[in-house]
C-alpha cells in the first residue's frame, strides 16, 4: 500500500505570548491519499493557516511543541534546511492567499516563475523556457504573453491564476491552498477556485483547501474527505483546530448557514412588538 | 493613562533611544550646571598664558588666544545647544503647520507647500546660509538660530504632510465628523495626538539638520562673532593654524563635543524610527 | 412624517493625472433614497469598484456630486442653511465596515460614545450621558462594565462594530447608513449584527442603506436590493423577486456565483471557462424600465416598461411592505 | 506614459532652476543697506589692492543699474545668465566670476561624484546586510560602528584625519589639490598625484555618509521582509541569496534612490567644508575664499551654480528610477 501523499499525527503548534503559551493547533490529525481534496475550515485565528504554516515550515515566532508530518512517507523534521529548500514548491506547494501582494512588484511575471525553475536546478534554454512558461499560464486560462507583463498591470484575479500556476510549475503531488480566493470579488472567486480544482485534479495532486466560506467549500471538496471544524472562542484564549474524528456531520451544521434557501432568513421572523428599547 | 505607561516600557526596550535621550539628557544637564560651577573670566583673551597642554590647573589646557580651554567649552556647550535647539523648534513649528494646512486643506494649498519644501530641499543649505550669513553684519546666537531653521524646516513639513494624509482618510476621522466635531477641533483632538510620534520623530531630524548647519556655517567662521559657541572656537583654531601646530588640546574638545552632541541625537533618532514603526505596525 | 434623503440622478467623476486628463466615473446617473414614511432597509450589492462607497459619502455629506444633487427632507444639500445641516448630521448616521480603523486609538472608547451627546447637546450631565450610554450598549447586546473605560485594542472586533452602532443610536438617528458593516467580522458573530440591524428598523423605526458584496445577507434582511455595477444600478426591486428571478444578466450571474451551502443543489464549478464573463459598464447609464410592480432592470429587457428610478421602486416596496405588516 | 513622466520631472527641474536664478537675484536686493556698495566703497575709500577702483564700480554700477526699476533689473540679470556672465569678481578684477568657478568646477566634480556613489553604494549594501536575518553577527557590529561614526559632522572627520595621517603619519600631503610647479598633464605624475590629495577629503565624505545610507537601508529591508511576496519567494524555495538579491534589496532601493535626490544638497553642503579642511582647490574652497573676501559676485556665481547643478542631478535620477520601479511611469508618480 503505497503511502498516504500527507500524515499528520497529532500536531500541536504553540506560540510564546506575552501572556504565557499560546496553543494555536491543538492535536490535529489527517492524512491525504494522491488526488484527494481536504478542506480545512474555521474562523479566523483558529489555527488552519498556522497549519499550513507548520508544514512549510514558515512559522514565525510558533513551535512544533509535537506531532509528525510525513510527506510522501517522508517525516519532514529529519531534513535539513537546505533540503528542505529544495522540496519546496517541488514536491509540496502553497497558493497564497493574498495573491494582491504575493507577487514582486519589480520583476516581470516570467522571472518570477523562472526562479522555481532555476533554484530547483531544472535548466530550458530560454526559448524553451518562454515556452513552458507559456503552457503553464495557458493551463490555467491565462495568454502565454502575460509573462512579459508586471504585475501591477494584472487584475486580482490574474495574479492569483500566475500563483496557481507557480504552484503546480514542478508538478508537486501535494498543494496548500490558503484561502486562495477570499481576497477576490465573487464572480472571480468562482473562476480562480474552478481553474485550481481543474489544474489539481489534471495534475493528480493531493490538496488541502483553507477557507471560511463553508459554503464554498462544500462544492470543492470531494465527498470522502473530512472537513475539520475548526473552534474559536469569542473572549480569551482560542482553541486550536480541534480534531474531529471520522465526517462531520456536514446536513446539520450546513443548514445553520444563512442561504438563499434557507428559512432561517432573519426578516422572515413575525414582527416582534414594538418598543424594544 | 495606561498608553503612556506601556510606551514607558517600550522606551525601555528600545535601547538605542534610551541610550541616546540619557546621553541627550547628561549633556543638557552639563550644559545647565557647568557654567555655575567655573568662573567665566578665565574664558576671556588673554586671562591665561596661551597654548598650554593640559595640566592640573587647565584640564583642558589653553588655547591660541589665551583662553583657559575648560571653561571656553562650559561657556560654549550651551550656546551651541541653544542655537541648535532654538532652530529645532522653530522650524519643527514652521514645518508641522505647514505639514497639517497641506496634509487637511489639500488643492491648490497642498501643492504650492509640496513644491515649495521640495525646491527648498535642493538648494544646498550651506549654499544659502553662507548668502545670508555674509551680509549679516554682527551675527547672534539667535538670529543664527533663525536663518538655520528657515532651512530646516523641509524635513518636518515633508514627514507631517504624509502623516496628514493617510491619517485624515482612517475611520474614526469619519466618525468624529459624523459625531459633529469639525474644523480645528477636528485636527487638534483626532489627528494630533497621532502624529505625536512622528513630530517627536521629526524634531530629532530636525535639530540634528539644524546643528548640522549651525556648526559648518561657523566652520566658515560665520557664526556668532563674540559670542562663544563650539563650531567658532574650532574655526578659530583652524585659523590660527592650530591643526598644523599640533595643538590638538585647542580643536580637540569641541570636536569630542560636537561629537558626542551627534552620536546622542543618532541613537535617538535611529531609536525613535523603530518606536514610530512599531506604532505604525501597532494599529 | 419621517424625513427623506434622496441622491438624484447623481455622476461622481474623479479626475487625476497630469492636468487632470484622466477621468474615472465612480457614479453615473444614480437616484437613490432612504428613510420617508415607511422606514425600510434597501441593500445596494456589488463589487468592489461599483461605487457603493462613493454613494454612502454622497448620502453622508462627506462628498458633493459632479452632476445632479443629494436632498434631505426637500432642501438641496449643497444650499443647507446652518441649523438644518446640523440636524441632518444629527438624524443621518452611518456605520463604517473596518471595526480596526473605527477607533482613534489615542482614546478610550468612552470618548466617541460622549463625543456625539455633549456635541449636539443632549446631555446635561455626565451621569446622564453615561446613563444613556449604558442602555444603548444593552440595546446592542453589550455588557457596559465589560466595554466602558477600554481600550479599543482591548475589545474584539466583533464588540468594537456592536459599539459603533450603539455610538450611532446614540443620537436617535431616522437614518443610518451602513457600508458593509459585517464583512470583517467572524461569521458567527455576523448573525448577531445582522439581527440588531434588522431590530433598528423593525422596532425603532429606522431606515438603512446595508452596501455589501455578499447576497445572502443582503437577503437576510433587505426589503428592497439596488445590484450596482461600475457606478450604474442594474436592476432594483423586492428582494424575494430580484434573488428568485434576477432579470438582468450581471444579477443573474450574481447570484450564480454564489454556492449554495446544500452540495447536493449543483453549482457547476468544474465547467468553469478559463476567463470570466466581462460585463463592462456601458459609457451611458442604460435607463431603468419598470418590469414589474416592485421591479426595474437596465436598458430593455423584453417589451421595456415605463422608464423608472431606483428611488421610486424603493419607495413602492417599502409602501408595500408597509401594507402587509400590523401597524 | 513614460513621456509625460519624463515631461512633468523636466517641469519641476526648470522650476527649481528658476526659483535658484530669482532667490539669487532678489537675496542680495532685499538686504538692509547693500553690503556690495558698502564694501566698495570701503575699498574705494583705502584704494585698495584693486588697480583701477574706478572702472570697477562702473561695471557695478552698470552691472545693477540701480536706478532702473527692480523688474528691469531682473531682466537684465536674466540675459546676463544666458550669457553666461555672472558679473566680475571683486577681489581679482577683471577676472570673470565664470572663469573663478570654472576653474573648481573639476575639482569638486571628481571628489564629490567618486565619495557620494562609493558612499551609497557600499553603504546601502552594509545596510541590506544589516537587515537580513542570516548575515553574520560581526558583521552588523562593525555596521553598527559605521552608523554611529557617520553622526559626526563631515568636517570635523576630516579635520581628525588630516591631523592623524597627514601631521602626525605624514602619509598624504596636508592640504591642496596637486604639488605646486607640477606640469598639469594626462600623465601618471598628474594623476598620481590628485588622486594622493584627494583621498583624505574622499574618506572623509565616505566616512560621514556611509553610515546614513547603511541606517536607511536597514530599516528598509527590514520592513520589505515583512511583504507577501517574500513570504511567497521563501515558500518557492528559492535560494537565500536570491531572495535577499533580487526581491529583498531590488525592493528596498528604491526610497534609497529618492532619499538619494533628496539629500544632494546636504552632500553637497558638507563637501564644501570638507573642500575648506583641506583647502582643495574645489568650489567649494572657492566659495570660502569668496567669503573671506566678500567677493559677493563669485558667492552668488557658486551658490547658483551649485542649485542647477543639483537640480540637473535630481533630474537624472528622476530618469532613472521608473527603469527600476516599473510603477511609476504606470500611475505616474
Amino acid at each position: 500500500m503505497v503511502a498516504p501523499v500527507l500524515e499528520i499525527r497529532n500536531l500541536c503548534v504553540d506560540y510564546r505570548t506575552p501572556g504565557g503559551i499560546f496553543r494555536a493547533v491543538d492535536d490535529v490529525s489527517f492524512s491525504l491519499d494522491a488526488g484527494e481534496r481536504f478542506g480545512l475550515v474555521g474562523e479566523s485565528g483558529s489555527g488552519k493557516s498556522t497549519t499550513i504554516l507548520a508544514l512549510m515550515r514558515m512559522l514565525r515566532g510558533g513551535l512544533v511543541s509535537s506531532g509528525t508530518m510525513r510527506l510522501n512517507g517522508r517525516d519532514l523534521s529529519t531534513l535539513g534546511t537546505e533540503e528542505f529548500r529544495r522540496l519546496r514548491f517541488a514536491d509540496m506547494s502553497l497558493v497564497p492567499q493574498g495573491a494582491m501582494s504575493s507577487l514582486n512588484p519589480v520583476i516581470r511575471i516570467r522571472e518570477q516563475i523562472a526562479d522555481i525553475f532555476d533554484d530547483h536546478g531544472v535548466r530550458h534554454s530560454s526559448a524553451e523556457r518562454t515556452r513552458i512558461i507559456g503552457d503553464l499560464l495557458q493551463r490555467v486560462g491565462l495568454a502565454p504573453e502575460v509573462q512579459d507583463r508586471f504585475p501591477h498591470e494584472l487584475s486580482g484575479g490574474m495574479k492569483q491564476r500566475v500563483c496557481i500556476a507557480m504552484s503546480i510549475a514542478l508538478k508537486p503531488s501535494l498543494i496548500l491552498a490558503d484561502e486562495p480566493t477570499s481576497a477576490l470579488d465573487v464572480m472571480v472567486q468562482k473562476q480562480v477556485l474552478g481553474t485550481l480544482g481543474r489544474v489539481q485534479r489534471e495534475l493528480g495532486a493531493a490538496i488541502v483547501l483553507i477557507g471560511h466560506d463553508m459554503a464554498l467549500m462544500a462544492h470543492f471538496v470531494t465527498p470522502t474527505a473530512s472537513m475539520y471544524r475548526a473552534g474559536r472562542s469569542e473572549f480569551g484564549r482560542g482553541r486550536g483546530a480541534s480534531a474531529t474524528p471520522g465526517h462531520a456531520t456536514r446536513r446539520s451544521w450546513i443548514n445553520s448557514l444563512p442561504s438563499f434557501e434557507s428559512t432561517a432568513a432573519i426578516r422572515r421572523r413575525p414582527t416582534q412588538s414594538a418598543g424594544a428599547v | 493613562m495606561a498608553a503612556l505607561g506601556n510606551s514607558l516600557a517600550r522606551l525601555y526596550a528600545n535601547r538605542s533611544l534610551f541610550a541616546g535621550l540619557s546621553l541627550l539628557l547628561l549633556i543638557v544637564l552639563v550644559a545647565l550646571i557647568g557654567p555655575l560651577l567655573i568662573d567665566p573670566a578665565l574664558s576671556r583673551v588673554g586671562a591665561t598664558i596661551p597654548r598650554l597642554p593640559p595640566s592640573a590647573d587647565h584640564w583642558f589646557g589653553t588655547d591660541g588666544q589665551g583662553r583657559d580651554m575648560f571653561t571656553t567649552m562650559i561657556l560654549a556647550l550651551p550656546q551651541t545647544l541653544r542655537i541648535g535647539i532654538a532652530a529645532g523648534f522653530i522650524s519643527l513649528f514652521v514645518g508641522v503647520a505647514l505639514g497639517l494646512i497641506a496634509g487637511f486643506v489639500g488643492g491648490v494649498v497642498d501643492t504650492i507647500i509640496r513644491v515649495a519644501s521640495d525646491v527648498m530641499m535642493t538648494i544646498p543649505g550651506i549654499a544659502i546660509l553662507v548668502l545670508v550669513a555674509s551680509y549679516v553684519r554682527v551675527m547672534t546666537v539667535d538670529l543664527m538660530a533663525i536663518i538655520v531653521a528657515s532651512l530646516s524646516w523641509m524635513v518636518a513639513a515633508r514627514t507631517i504632510r504624509a502623516q496628514t494624509l493617510t491619517l485624515r482618510e482612517r475611520g474614526y476621522v469619519a466618525i468624529a465628523r459624523l459625531n459633529g466635531t469639525s474644523g480645528l477641533k477636528l485636527i487638534f483632538v483626532e489627528v494630533l495626538p497621532n502624529l505625536l510620534p512622528f513630530i517627536a520623530a521629526s524634531f530629532v531630524v530636525t535639530v540634528t539638520s539644524a546643528m548640522l548647519a549651525t556648526v559648518g556655517l561657523e566652520a566658515l567662521g560665520l557664526g556668532p562673532q563674540n559670542d562663544l559657541t563650539l563650531g567658532m572656537s574650532i574655526y578659530w583654531a583652524q585659523f590660527y593654524g592650530a591643526i598644523l601646530r599640533g595643538l590638538w588640546w585647542w580643536w580637540g574638545p569641541p570636536i569630542v563635543l560636537i561629537v558626542l552632541i551627534f552620536i546622542g541625537l543618532l541613537l535617538t533618532s535611529a531609536g525613535m524610527d523603530g518606536f514610530v514603526n512599531k506604532r505604525l505596525e501597532g494599529n | 412624517m419621517a424625513k427623506l434623503l434622496e441622491v438624484r440622478d447623481a455622476d461622481v467623476v474623479f479626475t487625476s493625472g497630469f492636468g487632470g486628463r484622466e477621468k474615472k466615473r465612480a457614479l453615473s446617473g444614480v437616484s437613490i433614497a432612504v428613510g420617508g414614511p415607511h422606514p425600510a432597509i434597501t441593500a445596494v450589492v456589488g463589487e468592489s469598484g461599483s461605487g457603493k462607497t462613493t454613494l454612502i459619502r454622497l448620502l453622508l455629506g462627506f462628498q458633493s456630486p459632479t452632476r445632479g444633487e443629494v436632498v434631505y427632507d426637500g432642501k438641496p444639500m449643497a444650499t443647507m442653511s446652518a441649523p438644518d445641516r446640523a440636524r441632518f448630521r444629527r438624524e443621518v448616521q452611518a456605520i463604517f465596515q473596518d471595526p480596526f480603523d473605527a477607533f482613534n486609538p489615542f482614546y478610550r472608547i468612552d470618548h466617541p460614545l460622549l463625543a456625539p451627546l455633549r456635541q449636539f447637546g443632549l446631555v446635561r450631565s455626565r451621569d446622564e450621558a453615561y446613563a444613556r450610554i449604558e442602555k444603548t450598549l444593552e440595546s446592542v447586546g453589550l455588557r457596559p462594565d465589560q466595554t466602558l473605560g477600554k481600550y479599543p485594542h482591548q475589545l474584539s472586533g466583533g464588540q468594537r462594530q456592536r459599539v459603533m452602532i450603539a455610538r450611532a443610536l446614540l443620537l436617535d438617528p431616522q437614518i443610518i447608513l451602513a457600508d458593509e458593516p459585517v464583512s470583517m467580522v467572524d461569521a458567527s458573530l455576523r448573525s448577531t449584527i445582522l439581527d440588531i440591524l434588522y431590530g433598528l428598523n423593525r422596532d425603532l423605526g429606522i431606515s438603512l442603506i446595508y452596501v455589501t458584496h455578499d447576497l445572502t445577507t443582503a437577503y437576510q434582511v433587505a426589503d428592497s436590493i439596488v445590484v450596482l455595477h461600475g457606478g450604474q444600478v442594474m436592476e432594483v426591486g423586492e428582494t424575494e423577486q430580484v434573488i428568485h428571478d434576477p432579470r438582468h444578466p450581471y444579477t443573474r450571474a450574481l447570484i450564480d456565483a454564489v454556492p449554495s451551502p446544500d452540495p447536493d443543489t449543483p453549482w457547476n464549478l468544474d465547467e468553469q471557462s478559463g476567463v470570466p464573463a466581462r460585463f463592462a459598464p456601458d459609457e451611458a447609464p442604460r435607463p431603468l424600465h419598470r418590469t414589474g410592480p416592485l421591479r426595474a432592470v437596465a436598458g430593455s429587457v423584453g417589451d421595456p416598461g415605463d422608464v423608472v428610478t431606483a428611488a421610486q421602486i424603493q419607495l413602492a416596496v417599502s409602501a408595500a411592505r408597509a401594507a402587509e405588516k400590523p401597524a | 506614459m513614460y513621456g509625460e513622466y519624463v515631461l512633468r520631472r523636466l517641469g519641476t527641474m526648470l522650476l527649481v532652476i528658476f526659483l535658484a536664478i530669482s532667490i539669487n537675484f532678489l537675496l542680495p536686493r532685499l538686504m538692509p543697506g547693500d553690503p556690495v556698495e558698502a564694501q566698495l566703497n570701503q575699498l574705494m575709500a583705502t584704494g585698495g589692492g584693486v588697480s583701477d577702483i574706478t572702472a570697477m564700480v562702473e561695471s557695478y554700477r552698470a552691472r545693477f543699474g540701480l536706478d532702473q526699476p527692480l523688474l528691469s533689473q531682473y531682466f537684465a540679470y536674466w540675459q546676463s545668465i544666458f550669457r553666461l556672465d555672472l558679473g566680475v569678481s571683486l577681489a581679482a578684477y577683471p577676472e570673470k566670476v565664470t572663469d573663478a568657478i570654472a576653474g573648481g568646477l573639476p575639482w569638486t566634480l571628481g571628489l564629490l561624484g567618486f565619495a557620494t556613489l562609493v558612499s551609497f553604494l557600499v553603504g546601502s549594501l552594509l545596510g541590506g546586510l544589516m537587515g537580513w536575518p542570516r548575515t553574520p553577527k560581526a558583521l552588523r557590529i562593525f555596521g553598527n560602528g559605521v552608523v554611529v561614526l557617520s553622526s559626526v559632522p563631515y568636517f570635523l572627520v576630516g579635520m581628525i584625519l588630516l591631523y592623524v595621517f597627514a601631521i602626525v603619519l605624514r602619509w598624504f600631503p596636508a592640504g591642496g589639490g596637486i604639488p605646486f610647479g607640477l606640469q598639469l598633464g594626462f600623465n601618471w605624475p598628474t594623476v598620481s598625484a590628485v588622486l594622493w590629495h584627494a583621498t583624505l577629503p574622499a574618506i572623509s565624505i565616505i566616512a560621514a555618509e556611509i553610515g546614513a545610507w547603511a541606517l536607511g537601508m536597514r530599516g528598509m529591508l527590514v520592513s520589505v521582509l515583512g511583504d507577501d511576496y517574500i513570504a511567497l519567494a521563501d515558500a518557492k524555495g528559492l535560494k537565500p541569496g536570491r531572495i535577499f538579491l533580487r526581491y529583498g534589496m531590488r525592493n528596498a532601493l528604491l526610497p534609497q534612490l529618492t532619499k538619494l535626490a533628496l539629500a544632494l544638497g546636504h552632500i553637497v553642503s558638507g563637501a564644501i567644508l570638507v573642500e575648506v579642511i583641506f583647502s582643495y582647490p574645489g568650489i567649494g574652497f572657492r566659495l570660502y575664499q569668496a567669503i573671506q573676501s566678500k567677493d559677493y559676485f563669485v558667492i552668488q556665481g557658486i551658490v547658483l551654480l551649485l542649485s542647477v547643478s543639483i537640480a540637473i542631478a535630481m533630474f537624472i535620477l528622476d530618469l532613472i528610477y521608473p527603469l527600476i520601479d516599473p510603477r511609476i511611469t504606470a500611475k505616474g508618480k
